[in-house]
C-alpha cells in the first residue's frame, strides 16, 4: 500500500463531510443511530434465552458509534465518547462480569455459580447471566470504538 | 573403621571461605587483609592437625552436609589418604600466603584483593576435595578450583595471561564435562551410588567393556592429573603470577588431580577389578609414556618455570604410575609421592619466583652466576632438585625407592627401565640449571654481592627445603599414615 | 476461601488488568502497585494450594458449579502445581524488577497500558496451567500470546515491532493448528474436557483422525515453544521485547508451552499412543530436540548481541526440555520438568541482570560489559551464577537437569544422547565464558583512564555503582535460588517426581 | 475417489481455504496482505467446525417448542470464542502494523528488513 493511500485512511474524514454536501448521510444518520442501538440492546438482553447476546449486541452497539463518527468526523465523535469514557467503558464492563464472578464466590457457590446469588436459584440465574451479558456488551461495544478510533486517528504529535 | 560424626572437615573448609569475606571486605587495607589470609592459614592448619589424632586411631571422620538428590550427596569424610594430602596442602598454604605476601609486595601487583580472595577458595575447594566421601562431592570441589584458578592464571590481565587462562579454562572445565562427568553418570547408574569404598565400588556391577569405558573416560577427564595428552594446560597456566604456579600448580591442582586418580583407581575400581581386567597395565603404560615425553620436553625449556612445569607433568605421572602397579609398594610410593614431590617443587616454584623478584630474569641461559648473589635461593633449589632426581637425603629419594620397589614386586621390568630412564632426565634437566647458577661467571656489568630476594620471599623457600629433608628423615611418621591407606585399599590382604 | 484458589489464580490478575487502566488515570504509579499486589497474591494462592496439592491430591474446581463434561473444569494436580509456582513467582519478580526498568524503557503514558496487558499475560499463563479444558486451554493460549504480541511490541526500537509483528504470524499459525487438532479430537470424542478425552482416546487409536490431531498439536505445539527449527520467532522477539518482557517470556512463556506439550501428549493421548504405530512418534521430538539443543548452542556463539545469545541459548534449552519429553521414562520427564524450572531460574535471572545493564550503561552488546564487574558486582555476581548454571555446574540448578537428562538417557539405553549433552554444555561455557571474560578480566580502555592496567591499587578507585535495589532484590532472589534449588535439589525433584508418576501411568 | 471428494466436500474446502490463507501470509511481502491471509487461514479453521455441527435436516439450535433435531451448538460457541479471538489478533496486528508504518514509512516486509540490516 502506498503512502499516499495510507494517509487516506487517517485522514480526519470530518473536515470535508461537515460541508452542506453530506446533509443526506447526516439526516440518516441522526435517524438511524437511536435504532441500531436499541437494537444492540435488545441483542444484549435477550441473549440469555434466544440467539445473541453480550459479543453481537456489543458490536451492534459499537457500530453505532462508528457510523457517527464517519458522519460526523472523528474530532465530533470523540467529544461524544471521549477517550476517557472508552477506556473507562473497556475497563468497567469487563468488571461487571468479573464482580459477578466474584458475587458467586462471596455467596458461597463457585465462579460463576449464579443459582447462589438470590433466593430464587432460577431468577438468580436469568439476572446473572443478564449482567454478564450487559458487562461483555459493554467492553465489546467500547473496545470497537477504540479500535476504530486509534485505526483512524492522525498522528501529527508523534 | 569406625567412623565418628563431627563438623571438623566443614569447618576446616569453610574456614576459607569465611577468610574470603573478610578479605573482600578489607581489601582497603593491605595489612589487615593479608593477616586475615594467614590467620586462616593457621586456623585451617590446627583444624586439619587436630583431627590427625582420631584419623591415626583409624577411626573415619564423617559429616553429612545435604543430599542434593537422592544418591548425590555433598558429605564430607577423613581417612588417612585424605588427610595426607590436606595436611600437605594446608601446611603449605601458610608458607605461600607468606611468600606472596613478599612476591606481590615486591612486584606491587594489581587486583591483589582478588587474588587473596581466589586462593582462598581455591584452598577450601582443595580441602574439600580431600576430604570428599564420594565422586560427586570431588567432583564439585574439583569444578571449583577450576574456576576459582582461572582468575589467578589470567590475573596479569594482558593477551598471553588471557589466552593461557582461556586454555587453562577450555582443557580443565571441557575435559571435566566431556569425560569426567559422563564417567560419573555411567558409574551412578551401574554401581547405583558414588560413596568411595576402600575395596571399589564398581566390581560386579558391569560388564568389562563398560568398566573399561568408565574407566578410560575418567582417566581422560581428570585433565589436572597432567597425564598426556591432556597436560597442554600445565604450561600455559605458567603465565600466572608465581605463587600460584607454586601452590596451585605444583600442589593444589595438580596434586588434586593426582590425588582424584589415586582414589578412583583404588577407591572406586579397587585394586582387584583393575587387576583382574589388567587397566593397571594400560594406565601405567599412558603414565610411562608420559614420564619420558614430559622429560625430554623440560630438557628443551630455557624459560625456568616452563622447565619446571614439565618436570610436573613428568613427576605426576610417577604418582599414577605407582598407583597403575597396584602392588602394596606402588601404592605407598604413590600416596607418599604426593607429599613429597610438594615440598620440592614448591620450593623449585618459590626459587623461580625469588629469581624473578630479585632480578627480573626469566631465562635459564640468563642466569649464569646467580647462584653466587642468591646463596639461600639457589641452594634451596639445588635441594629441591635433588628431591626430584631421588637422591637421600631428600624426601624423594625414599617415594621412588618404594616405587621401584613395587615394579619390582609387579614384576615388570620394562617399568624399571622407565624409572631409571627418567631418573637420568631429571638430572639432565636440573643439573644444567644448578651448574649454571653456581658455577657460571655472571656476564660483564651485573653488580657483585648479595642481591637476595626480601625475606618475606626467602624465608619461606628455605623452609620448604627443609621440609624436604626433614621428610627424609621423619618418613617412619609419614609411613604409618601411608601404611594405612594401603591397609585399607589392599582390603586386609596385606600386613 | 480454599476451595476458590485455582479461580482466583485467574480472576486476581485478570480484574487487576482491568482495573489497572482506570487507577491508571486516577494516578500513574498506582499501576505498578496494583500489578504487583496482583502477582503477590498470585504467588501466595500458588503456595497455598500446593500445600493442598500435597496434602490431598489433585483439586478440581467446577467452573459455574457445572458438573464436568458439561461445564468447563479447573484441575491442579502434581504437574499443574509445579507449574504455576515457577510462572506465579517468577511474575511476581519481574514485577517487582519493573519498577525502575519500565520507567526507563517504555513511554510514560503507555506505563498503565504495560501494566494491564502484563497482567493478561500472567492470566493466560495461569489460565493454560489451570485448566482441565481443552478448548479453555486454547483460549487462554491465545490470550497469552496476543498479550505477548502487545508486550514485545512496546519494546523502544523500531526492530520490536516487527519482531512482534512475526510473532503475531508465527504464533496465529500455531495456535490455529492447535485448534483444528481440538476440533478433530473434539469429532472423534464429542468431548472437550482433558480427563473424558484421556479415556476415550484409547479406543480411537487406530484412526487416522486421531493421528492428524496428533500432528497438528504437534506442530503448534512446536510453533509455540519454539522448537527448533520453529523457532525463528524467539530470538528478535527476546532481543527488542522490554528488559523485563525478556526476562518474564524467557522464564515462563515457553515453559507454559512446554507444559502444554506435555499436558496434551502424556495426559490427552497418552504415553501408549506415541508407541502404538509402527513409529514411535517420541523419536520424531527427539530428533528435532537433539538438533536444537545443537543449533541454538551453535548460533548463541555466533552472536554479539547478549540479549539474542541468551534467546538462542534458550532455543537450546528448550531442546532439553522436549528431549526429556521425548525419552518416554519417568526420569526423563522429571529431568524435563527439573529444566522448565530450572531454565526458568537462571534465564529469567540473566535476563533480569541485562535488563539491570540497560538500565545504568544502556547497552547490550557483549564487548559493552567490559569492566562491569567492578561497576556493577551484584548484577554480575548474578550473572557469573546463572552462567556457571547453564553451563549445568554441579551445585547450580543446571547440573541437576542436566543430570536427570544424561541418567534417563543412559536408561532407556540412548547413550548417544550423552554427547549431545555434553557438547552443548561445552558451547554453553565457550559462549557464556566470552562474556565472563569480558566483565571480570577486561577494563574498558576508553571509558576512564583513571583505571586500567595501572599497577598499584587500582580495583579501589572504581566506584561501584549498581542497579536500583528494586532491580537488584529480584535479580538476586532468583540467583539465589539457582543455587538453592541445585543443593536442596531434594525438593523440586520429589514433586515433579510424583507429576512424572502420574503423567506416564 | 469421486465418492470421497464429494462427500466430504467440507474438508476440501477447508483445505483449500486454509492454504489460499497460508500462501497469502508466507508470500506476500505487504504485512496488511498477509494479516489478511492469516484471517483467511482461520476462518478456515471456523469453517470446518461448523460443518462439524452440521446435522442432516437440523434447524439452528434454539428450543422453541418441543423437541426437534437440531445442529449441535457446542462447536458454534467454540467458533464464536475462536472468532473474538482471532479479532483480537487481528487489532493487535493491525496496531502493530500502523506503528511499523509510523516507524519506517513503509508496510512492505522487504523494504523493512532492508533497513533493519542498514540498522544493525
Amino acid at each position: 500500500m502506498s503512502k499516499q493511500s495510507m494517509q487516506r485512511i487517517s485522514h480526519d474524514p470530518g473536515s470535508d463531510i461537515t460541508t452542506q454536501k453530506h446533509v443526506i448521510r447526516r439526516t440518516v444518520a441522526k435517524i438511524l443511530i437511536p435504532f441500531i442501538q436499541l437494537f444492540g440492546l435488545y441483542v444484549i438482553a435477550h441473549g440469555e434465552l434466544g440467539p445473541g447476546g453480550g459479543f453481537q449486541g456489543g458490536v451492534i452497539l459499537g457500530a453505532s458509534v462508528i457510523v457517527y463518527i464517519l458522519v460526523f468526523g472523528l474530532d465530533e465523535g470523540r467529544k461524544r465518547v471521549t477517550e476517557k469514557t472508552s477506556d473507562l467503558l473497556v475497563s468497567s464492563g469487563a468488571l461487571i462480569y468479573g464482580g459477578i464472578g466474584i458475587l458467586c464466590l462471596l455467596a458461597g457457590g463457585n465462579y460463576l455459580q449464579y443459582n447462589v446469588l438470590l433466593p430464587d436459584p432460577k431468577l438468580a440465574s436469568h439476572l446473572g447471566i443478564l449482567g454478564v451479558e450487559i458487562g461483555i456488551g459493554i467492553t465489546v461495544a467500547a473496545v470497537m470504538i477504540t479500535l476504530f478510533c486509534e485505526t483512524v486517528r492522525r498522528d501529527d504529535d508523534d | 573403621m569406625e567412623a565418628t560424626q563431627s563438623y571438623l572437615p566443614l569447618y576446616a573448609v569453610l574456614v576459607s571461605l569465611l577468610a574470603v569475606v573478610l578479605i573482600g571486605v578489607s581489601g582497603r587495607y593491605p595489612n589487615i587483609r593479608e593477616a586475615w589470609t594467614i590467620i586462616a592459614a593457621l586456623t585451617k592448619f590446627g583444624i586439619v592437625v587436630s583431627m590427625l589424632p582420631a584419623v591415626l586411631n583409624g577411626e573415619n571422620i564423617e559429616c553429612h552436609i545435604v543430599t542434593v538428590l537422592p544418591g548425590l550427596d555433598i558429605a564430607l569424610k577423613v581417612d588417612a589418604f585424605g588427610i595426607m594430602l590436606a595436611l600437605t596442602a594446608s601446611f603449605l598454604w601458610i608458607i605461600t600466603s607468606l611468600y606472596a605476601i613478599g612476591y606481590m609486595r615486591s612486584l606491587n601487583e594489581h587486583a591483589q584483593t582478588r587474588f587473596y580472595m581466589c586462593f582462598a577458595v581455591a584452598l577450601s575447594a582443595t580441602m574439600g576435595a580431600a576430604f570428599s566421601a564420594n565422586i560427586f562431592t570431588l567432583f564439585v570441589f574439583y569444578e571449583i578450583i577450576t574456576i576459582s584458578t582461572y582468575a589467578l592464571v589470567a590475573h596479569e590481565e594482558n593477551d598471553e595471561a588471557i589466552k593461557g587462562a582461556r586454555r587453562y579454562l577450555v582443557y580443565l572445565l571441557g575435559t571435566s564435562v566431556l569425560f569426567f562427568l559422563p564417567a560419573m553418570v555411567m558409574t551412578y547408574i551401574y554401581a547405583g551410588t558414588l560413596d568411595f569404598v576402600p575395596q571399589g565400588i564398581l566390581a560386579g556391577t558391569a560388564p568389562d567393556f563398560i568398566i573399561i569405558i568408565i574407566f578410560v573416560l575418567f582417566i581422560a577427564g581428570i585433565a589436572k592429573a597432567g597425564i598426556m595428552p591432556f597436560h597442554i594446560w600445565l604450561p600455559a597456566a605458567m603465565v600466572a603470577p608465581t605463587p600460584v604456579s607454586a601452590l596451585l600448580h605444583a600442589v593444589a591442582v595438580v596434586k588434586v588431580g593426582v590425588f582424584t586418580v589415586v582414589r578412583v583407581v583404588l577407591f572406586v575400581f579397587g585394586v582387584d577389578l583393575l587387576a583382574e581386567i589388567g587397566l593397571g597395565v594400560f594406565l601405567a603404560c599412558v603414565a610411562s609414556f608420559t614420564i619420558i615425553v614430559a622429560s625430554i620436553m623440560a630438557l628443551r625449556q630455557d624459560n625456568l618455570k616452563l622447565r619446571l612445569a614439565y618436570s610436573t607433568v613428568s613427576q605426576l605421572s610417577y604418582i599414577v604410575l605407582a598407583v597403575a602397579l597396584l602392588t602394596p609398594s606402588g601404592i605407598t610410593s604413590s600416596v607418599l609421592h604426593i607429599t613429597v614431590h610438594a615440598f620440592g617443587k614448591i620450593t623449585l616454584f618459590f626459587v623461580a619466583g625469588a629469581i624473578y623478584v630479585a632480578t627480573h630474569k626469566k631465562y635459564i641461559s640468563d642466569m649464569a652466576g646467580i647462584g653466587r648473589r642468591m646463596p639461600f635461593t639457589m641452594a634451596a633449589f639445588t635441594v629441591g632438585a635433588l628431591s626430584m632426581i631421588a637422591v637421600p637425603p631428600v624426601g624423594g629419594f625414599i617415594s621412588k625407592w618404594y616405587l621401584i620397589m613395587g615394579t619390582l614386586e609387579a614384576d615388570m621390568i620394562a617399568i624399571l627401565f622407565v624409572i631409571l630412564l627418567s631418573t637420568l632426565l631429571n638430572a639432565a634437566y636440573f643439573a644444567p640449571v644448578v651448574y649454571t647458577a653456581f658455577f657460571k661467571k655472571p656476564p660483564e656489568g651485573e653488580g657483585q654481592g648479595l642481591k637476595e630476594a626480601p625475606a618475606l620471599v626467602v624465608v619461606p623457600l628455605v623452609t620448604t627445603a627443609v621440609g624436604t629433608v626433614i621428610l627424609f628423615f621423619a618418613s617412619p611418621v609419614v609411613l604409618g599414615l601411608v601404611k594405612m591407606v594401603v591397609a585399607s585399599v589392599m582390603g586386609g590382604s596385606w600386613d | 476461601m480454599i476451595k476458590h484458589l485455582p479461580i482466583l489464580l485467574i480472576v486476581v490478575p485478570l480484574l487487576s488488568a482491568l482495573i489497572i487502566p482506570v487507577a491508571g488515570r486516577i494516578n500513574r504509579a498506582l499501576s505498578w502497585y496494583i500489578a504487583t499486589i496482583a502477582t503477590g497474591i498470585c504467588f501466595v494462592i500458588s503456595l497455598l494450594l500446593l500445600q493442598t496439592v500435597l496434602k490431598e491430591g489433585s483439586i478440581s474446581y467446577w467452573l459455574g458449579g457445572w458438573e464436568p463434561p458439561m461445564g468447563i473444569e479447573y484441575v491442579i494436580d502434581y504437574l499443574s502445581i509445579f507449574v504455576v509456582i515457577i510462572v506465579a513467582f517468577i511474575a511476581f519478580m519481574v514485577s517487582i524488577y519493573s519498577r525502575k526498568s519500565v520507567e526507563l524503557e517504555i513511554d510514560e503514558d503507555r506505563i498503565s497500558v504495560f501494566y494491564a496487558v502484563y497482567l493478561l499475560f500472567i492470566t493466560g499463563l495461569m489460565g493454560i496451567v489451570v485448566t482441565g479444558d481443552i478448548f479453555n486451554l486454547y483460549v487462554f493460549l491465545e490470550i497469552t500470546s496476543i498479550a505477548g504480541y502487545a508486550l514485545i511490541a512496546l519494546g523502544k526500537k523500531r526492530q520490536a515491532l516487527m519482531a512482534g509483528f512475526k510473532y503475531v504470524v508465527m504464533g496465529t499459525i500455531g495456535a490455529t493448528f492447535i485448534l483444528l487438532g481440538i476440533g478433530y479430537l473434539y469429532l472423534m470424542t464429542g468431548t472437550l474436557n482433558i480427563a473424558e478425552l484421556s479415556q476415550m482416546l484409547p479406543q480411537l487409536y487406530h484412526t487416522n483422525a486421531v493421528l492428524t490431531a496428533f500432528a497438528l498439536f504437534a506442530v503448534g505445539l512446536a510453533l509455540k515453544i519454539a522448537l527448533f527449527p520453529l523457532h525463528t520467532w524467539l530470538p528478535n522477539a527476546y532481543t527488542y521485547a522490554p528488559s523485563a518482557i525478556s526476562a518474564a517470556m524467557a522464564a515462563t512463556a515457553t515453559k507454559v508451552g512446554a507444559y502444554a506439550l506435555i499436558r496434551i501428549l502424556f495426559t490427552v493421548f497418552g504415553v501408549s499412543f506415541l508407541t502404538f504405530g509402527d513409529l514411535n512418534l517420541a523419536h520424531i521430538f527427539l530428533f528435532f530436540s537433539v538438533v536444537a539443543i545443537l543449533a541454538g548452542s551453535i548460533l548463541a556463539l555466533s552472536q554479539t548481541d547478549i540479549k539474542k545469545m541468551l534467546a538462542y541459548s534458550s532455543v537450546g534449552q528448550i531442546g532439553y526440555i522436549v528431549m526429556g519429553i521425548s525419552l518416554l521414562s519417568i526420569t526423563g520427564l522429571v529431568g524435563s520438568l527439573l529444566h522448565i524450572l530450572n531454565h526458568a531460574l537462571m534465564k529469567g535471572g540473566l535476563f533480569l541482570v541485562v535488563g539491570a545493564v540497560v538500565y545504568k550503561v544502556g547497552i547490550t552488546n557483549i564487548e559493552g560489559y567490559k569492566g562491569l564487574g567492578k561497576k556493577m558486582p551484584i548484577s554480575m555476581a548474578a550473572f557469573t551464577i546463572g552462567a556457571l548454571s547453564m553451563i549445568g555446574v554441579p551445585l547450580t540448578v543446571g547440573f541437576v537437569s542436566k543430570w536427570y537428562l544424561a541418567v534417563a538417557s543412559l536408561e532407556v539405553g540412548m547413550w548417544y544422547l550423552i554427547p549431545v549433552i555434553l557438547i552443548s554444555s561445552v558451547l554453553t561455557a565457550v559462549y557464556f565464558w566470552r562474556v565472563i571474560d569480558n566483565i571480570y578480566f577486561k577494563t574498558d580502555d576508553e571509558g576512564d583512564p583513571g583505571h586500567g592496567h595501572g599497577h598499584g591499587h587500582g580495583e579501589e578507585r572504581v566506584k561501584p555503582d549498581d542497579a536500583p535495589a528494586w532491580m537488584l532484590v529480584p535479580t538476586v532472589t532468583v540467583a539465589v535460588l539457582c543455587i538453592v534449588f541445585g543443593i536442596l535439589a531434594y525438593a523440586p525433584v520429589s514433586l515433579a517426581e510424583k507429576a512424572a508418576v502420574i503423567l506416564l501411568r | 475417489m469421486i465418492e470421497i471428494i464429494l462427500t466430504k466436500y467440507n474438508y476440501w474446502i477447508y483445505i483449500v481455504l486454509m492454504m489460499t490463507g497460508f500462501y497469502a501470509v508466507m508470500a506476500k511481502e505487504n504485512l496488511i496482505k498477509k494479516v489478511i491471509g492469516l484471517n483467511i487461514f482461520q476462518t478456515a479453521v471456523f469453517l470446518f467446525y461448523i460443518s462439524l455441527s452440521k446435522v442432516d435436516g437440523g434447524t439452528a439450535p434454539i428450543l422453541i417448542n418441543g423437541p426437534v433435531v437440531y445442529d449441535n451448538p457446542l462447536p458454534q460457541v467454540l467458533i464464536l470464542t475462536a472468532i473474538v479471538v482471532s479479532v483480537s489478533v487481528t487489532a493487535v496486528a493491525l496496531a502493530i502494523i500502523l506503528l511499523i508504518y509510523k516507524a519506517y514509512g513503509t508496510i512492505e516486509e522487504d523494504q523493512i528488513l532492508e533497513m533493519n540490516k542498514h540498522n544493525d
